[in-house]
């Protein structure tokens, strides 16, 4: 008979150094989000524009059927890379990416500064950018659910209901620009949210800076032209700096007549700042001279 | 074994806890490193104010007058954005910051009374907000009108609308207190009530714009021009001037008083 | 062959700005569980984060089980274990999914990493809360999930920083035995503490930081020997005359509480001395310990009490 | 003498949780110890009677008084909270001086206060650092600090030498003897029980929400000196000793342990025996090692009382 020794065992097995060493504290970060009941409720409720604009896919499909809806504007059912830029970047759905940004990443690093939590990380073999791949990808999840998936969806159910590829004929790169433009959402968004949530130990000072700059930025934006019309402050709003930055991607002539590549500069160089912001923040021990 | 102070006037101590707790949270608000945040959020307008005027000397441009970019822009920023903003970070602090900074038993343990310290904190974290508002609208209505500050009638509306804010002030603050005692989510509650309900509910035709208190807000302003924002304006059916002063006062009183109730009567479960 | 030292240090000084909290610390520590004694602001902890690279080396060389710290650091992260001393936690997960992420993390396979998890909360006692929010344990339950998540990559070198603070008398007893039980089986244990009988109980080799240098450093064993014994005594009965004739004898006294003394015997005189003069002077000895000198003592000599 | 606190039936529920449990207990001047195990309602027991906590039933009173929402009794009352938390951003020496103007005092004699106080805690010379900066013994001076720096009848010190080195320990101990000296009512609640028989004889037993003992230490173990008491022995020679002892009609049972210099003897008169053994240990001229009662510190009566023995 074999009798199991008493006490402290050891494991019997080899530590492996992982690419993806991130990758379980994004899952950590996705499971913690749907544990709110409250926001589950809510993310699933986001994807309700989601489901109207692939309805109008159909509809576009099925003009002949839906002629009595339309009273003789069909032009809105016209699919055309506008359709993708207005689902990809108006407002309410920017507005709703905030939400989700206060809900998910106010507290992505918030608590952990506040918890002493960074000490148990990197007494990992964790580098500091590994804990932000982490915790970005955990925020780009839930970008990329609701941008690139639907962007993707709607161009599938659209040769779907057409059965045939015409439309992909017409605009070949449209794949590339939806992929494009979400990549950039999920970039800005989530340094702008992580960057935010690192600057405070407190939670809900995050969200309230989260909601807080993103906004400031758009009213600022909005008084100045006001009094100046001068198109170059559009740089100054988040919010339009993205929206141009769709337009130009997909084709379109952005709404303000200033080169969209300045407003992708601007994103980008914001984005630089958070990681900044994250490389001075985010540190093992807090160290008070 | 004497008991030396045990013989005071109640009343005497709740004065006096009142008067220490305001210094105290004075004191506090005026060296600790949040605030200070906030107070730079309160010069924005002021920013705006210089690089409006000094384009104005300089290239004679925006053409609209001083009064008018004041009172259509910088004062709306005010009423709509930052005085919620900040009542909303001071107004929940009363109560959470003391409970989730652990620092409550320091407080309840000393000879003060507990609706005295609510509302003595509450004056204290008011009055800051208001200094840093009235700092920062003040320099920006002078900056504003800097060609005609000789003309005496313009201070009216400086008052006005010093006056305006300083309601809002305390009313969103006396508001956001009680939803600091309530609800430890305070400040979701509190964003989705400003940015929500408060910007929603004021366009509503009829009666419904009267159960946001910005419409008691505006009602004391003059209608504004439909150059400016004429999206804001639409169908503000105004609240007479001395009834909107009355509920609003009633309405601060109405929250401190439910704020300072609960407060006094609940625990609060501090973990080590 | 030559055997490798669990610790050693050249010439390593920190300052955090202009406040110096190592200086010019030079050491080397055979295996065996080592204790870190020193008050605190010795700079213990400043140490343990040094030896993490949490901080970087400022001046001086370090390595750890044979790996260097500014070279190797996380070849030296994974082998470590580390419970630090503030309260540190993930909030709003179960202990178990704690213990699994922070094995993951440090590069065992995910399942292994939930077998694992398991095994040692039981092993620290925390089976059955381990489904439990940590956000709910008691201060004694985070206390042993630290110690937990320190284990779960089974690592070659236990960093313990105040182990036991805030611990009640059995709480402690329990994690002192886990922490005897991992270093005997193979584990190199380091035990950074200001209380002594911690380190008394668990370490033979003992470092001893004051101010930020290097004060003692040794066989705790060695380091003890002093040139008198110490005794504790509880006396019944009169002891006047007892005590009166001990100190004729050239003892040291020294009262403690109600009833009992502390004596320093000197070296020459035998303890049967003690029984003797009990007898005669009609005094009771109910209790009677050959103290190692205390720690404690040790310490106030090293160290110096400043009053 | 007055009791200075005084609970009847005294319990607290947290929803369901049980806090404490029907505690009537009268403390009067001195220093008075408790103790129990984490999680024991220690806390429970001292926010209540801080008027932290409303009781759930029963009452509290303090100087004859109620406690909860009285605030003129905390001229009274300082009380040393075990969280480790301070108002951000404030030096010691601000952090304390504002304390003590809580509690009304004129600014000049806050300040003489505060200067006192740190001197007295030896934190004079960090008084202007941001508390942040301080080390845990530091903080946990400074918490000291604020509990008697209004000079209070009454103090309450949960978990005060949690966090101290050895060094300063023994002068929190030395601290809270010298105020129990002077009079002052000190209730100092604690898990260590060597720091607790150090500072007092006067402890109040806490577990489970109950109360299992009060009294002097001294008291409570004749209480359960009924039952027998074992000595442990160890010396060379011990089969030697053993074999006189078994002689002796006093001893009940002898023991061999894994140690081979030790024994251990069952005896229900101590007095006795203790006589005997010291005339054996000079007649065989042992070399005595320990001579210890495993079973005669807090730790057993602990042990005792809760039933784990």
């Amino acid at each position: 008979m074999t009798v199991r020794e008493k006490g402290y065992t050891h494991w019997e097995g080899e530590l492996k150094e992982s690419r993806w060493v991130w990758f379980p504290l994004t899952r950590l970060g996705i499971k913690m989000a749907f544990q709110k009941r409250f926001f589950k409720l809510f993310y699933f409720s986001t994807f309700l524009p989601a489901l109207i604009f692939l309805a109008g896919i159909y509809i576009s499909e099925r003009l002949e059927d839906f002629r009595f809806m339309l009273r003789g504007s069909p032009a809105f059912l016209k699919i055309t890379p506008n359709y993708f830029k207005i689902y990809l970047s108006n407002s309410l759905f920017l507005f709703i990416l905030v939400l989700v940004m206060i809900f998910v990443g106010g507290g992505l690093i918030a608590d952990d500064l506040r918890f002493n939590a960074l000490q148990l990380y990197f007494a990992r073999p964790l580098r500091k950018i590994d804990y932000v791949i982490g915790k970005m990808a955990t925020l780009s999840f839930f970008i990329l659910l609701l941008s690139l998936v639907p962007g993707v969806l709607f161009i599938l159910f659209k040769l779907l209901f057409a059965g045939n590829l015409v439309f992909l004929r017409h605009y070949p790169w449209l794949p590339l620009a939806v992929v494009g433009y979400s990549l950039v959402l999920t970039l800005f968004f989530a340094a702008y949210a992580l960057a935010l949530s690192a600057l405070s130990r407190n939670n809900r000072y995050a969200s309230l800076m989260i909601f807080g700059v993103y906004f400031i930025s758009d009213i600022i934006f909005n008084i100045f032209y006001q009094n100046f019309h001068h198109p170059y402050l559009v740089l100054l709003s988040l919010k339009l700096n993205l929206q141009q930055v769709a337009a130009g991607l997909f084709g379109l002539s952005p709404p303000y007549a200033v080169p969209w590549s300045l407003s992708l500069g601007v994103l980008l160089g914001l984005v630089f700042l958070a990681f900044v912001i994250l490389q001075k923040r985010i540190r093992s021990v807090e160290v008070v001279k | 074994m004497a008991i030396r102070s045990l013989s005071r006037q109640p009343s005497g101590v709740f004065w006096a806890s009142w008067r220490d707790v305001f210094k105290f949270y004075f004191f506090l608000g005026t060296h600790s490193r949040r605030p200070k945040l906030f107070f730079l959020l309160s010069l924005v307008p002021l920013a705006m104010a210089i690089i409006f005027k000094g384009s104005q000397i300089i290239y004679g441009y925006p053409r609209f007058s001083g009064l008018f970019i004041y009172s259509n822009m910088i004062m709306m920023f005010f009423l709509q954005f930052l005085i919620l903003l900040l009542t909303l970070f001071f107004g929940t602090s009363v109560c959470r910051e003391e409970v989730e900074g652990k620092t409550l038993p320091y407080i309840v343990t000393r000879p003060l009374h507990k609706i005295a310290f609510l509302l003595g904190k509450y004056t204290a974290y008011t009055l800051l907000v208001s200094i840093m508002i009235i700092f920062s609208l003040t320099l920006s209505f002078i900056i504003m009108n800097l060609d005609r500050l000789g003309d005496l009638s313009l201070y009216k509306v400086l008052l006005r609308d010093g006056g305006v804010l300083l309601l809002g002030i305390w009313c969103y603050a006396a508001l956001f207190t009680f939803l600091g005692v309530i609800f430890k989510k305070a400040i979701f509650f509190g964003l989705l009530f400003s940015f929500g309900w408060e910007n929603i509910i004021q366009y509503f035709p009829g009666k419904t714009q009267k159960l946001a208190v910005v419409h008691y807000l505006k009602s004391l302003l003059p209608p504004l021009s439909q150059e400016g924002f004429p999206f804001l304006l639409f169908r503000l059916e105004p609240t007479p001037r001395g009834e909107a002063i009355l509920i609003l006062l009633g309405l601060t009183f109405f929250f401190l008083g439910l704020s300072c109730a609960l407060f006094a009567g609940k625990e609060f479960i501090i973990e080590a | 062959m030559e055997e490798i030292k669990a610790l050693e240090l050249k010439n390593v000084s920190y300052a955090y700005g202009r406040i110096p909290a190592l200086r010019e610390i030079t050491l080397s520590v055979d295996k065996g569980p080592i204790g870190l004694l020193g008050p605190n602001g010795a700079g213990k902890s400043t140490l343990l984060r040094l030896l993490l690279g949490f901080l970087s080396l400022q001046k001086g060389e370090a390595r750890v089980m044979g790996y260097d710290v500014a070279q190797e650091t996380r070849r030296v992260r994974q082998i470590v274990g580390y419970m630090p001393e503030d309260e540190s936690y993930i909030p709003g997960i179960d202990g178990v999914t704690l213990t699994a992420l922070l094995g993951e993390l440090a590069g065992m396979p995910r399942q292994e990493a939930m077998k694992r998890a398991h095994d040692v909360l039981f092993y620290v006692g925390l089976g059955e809360s381990r489904y439990r929010l940590v956000d709910t344990y008691s201060k004694g339950m985070r206390q042993r999930l630290k110690l937990a998540q320190a284990l779960v990559h089974d690592p070659q070198l236990l960093l313990l920083d105040e182990p036991t603070s805030g611990l009640d008398p059995q709480g402690r007893e329990e994690i002192l035995a886990l922490i005897k039980d991992i270093a005997a089986h193979g584990v190199q244990v380091l035990v950074s503490s200001h209380i002594l009988p911690d380190i008394e109980e668990t370490c033979q080799e003992v470092i001893i930081l004051h101010q930020g240098r290097l004060a003692a450093q040794g066989n705790l064993q060695q380091l003890k020997q002093l040139d008198f014994s110490l005794y504790e005594l509880k006396l019944k009965g009169e002891a006047e005359g007892f005590l009166a004739k001990l100190q004729q004898q050239g003892c040291r006294l020294e009262k403690m509480e109600e009833g009992f003394w502390r004596l320093y015997l000197p070296s020459q005189l035998s303890a049967r001395v003690i029984f003797k003069l009990a007898v005669e002077e009609k005094v009771q000895i109910r209790h009677f310990v050959r103290s190692q000198s205390r720690l404690e003592d040790l310490f106030a000599q090293v160290v110096g009490e400043e009053e | 003498m007055r009791a200075v606190v005084q609970t009847e039936k005294l319990s607290k529920y947290y929803g369901n949780v049980l806090g404490l449990s029907d505690v009537s207990v009268t403390i009067e001047p001195g220093v008075v110890g408790l103790l129990g195990p984490n999680g024991a309602g220690k806390s429970t027991f001292l926010k209540l009677i801080t008027g932290q906590l409303k009781p759930s039933l029963g009452e509290v009173k303090v100087f004859g008084q109620p406690v909860w929402n009285n605030p003129h009794i905390f001229h009274q009352i300082g009380y040393c909270p075990e969280i480790d938390a301070f108002f951000p951003d404030l030096s010691g020496w601000q952090f304390l001086k504002e304390m003590l103007r809580l509690h009304h005092f004129p600014e000049e004699e806050a300040r003489r206060r505060a200067e006192e106080v740190l001197k007295f805690l030896h934190l004079f010379g960090d008084k202007d650092r941001l508390i942040r900066s301080y080390s845990r013994g530091m903080r946990q001076r400074l918490k000291i600090a604020q509990a008697i720096a209004h000079e209070p009848q009454l103090i309450i010190l949960d978990e005060p030498l949690n966090g101290l080195d050895p060094l300063g320990r023994r002068k929190v101990i030395r601290l809270i003897r010298r105020l129990g000296e002077k009079g002052q009512t000190v209730i100092v609640s604690s898990h260590v029980l060597p720091e607790i028989e150090a500072m007092t004889k006067r402890i109040i037993l806490i577990h489970q929400g109950k109360i299992f003992a009060e009294g002097n230490i001294h008291y409570i173990r004749d209480l359960i000196d009924t039952h027998p008491h074992i000595i442990s022995i160890k010396c060379d020679r011990v089969r030697e000793l053993a074999a006189a002892l078994v002689k002796e009609p006093e001893v009940i049972k002898i023991f061999f342990t894994p140690d081979p210099q030790e024994i251990q003897v069952e005896t229900q008169q101590r007095d006795i025996f203790f006589d005997r053994l010291q005339q054996l240990i000079l007649q065989l001229d042992l070399q005595v090692e320990a001579i210890t009662s495993p079973d005669d510190n807090l730790q057993a009566v602990f042990d005792y009382l809760i039933g784990e023995k």
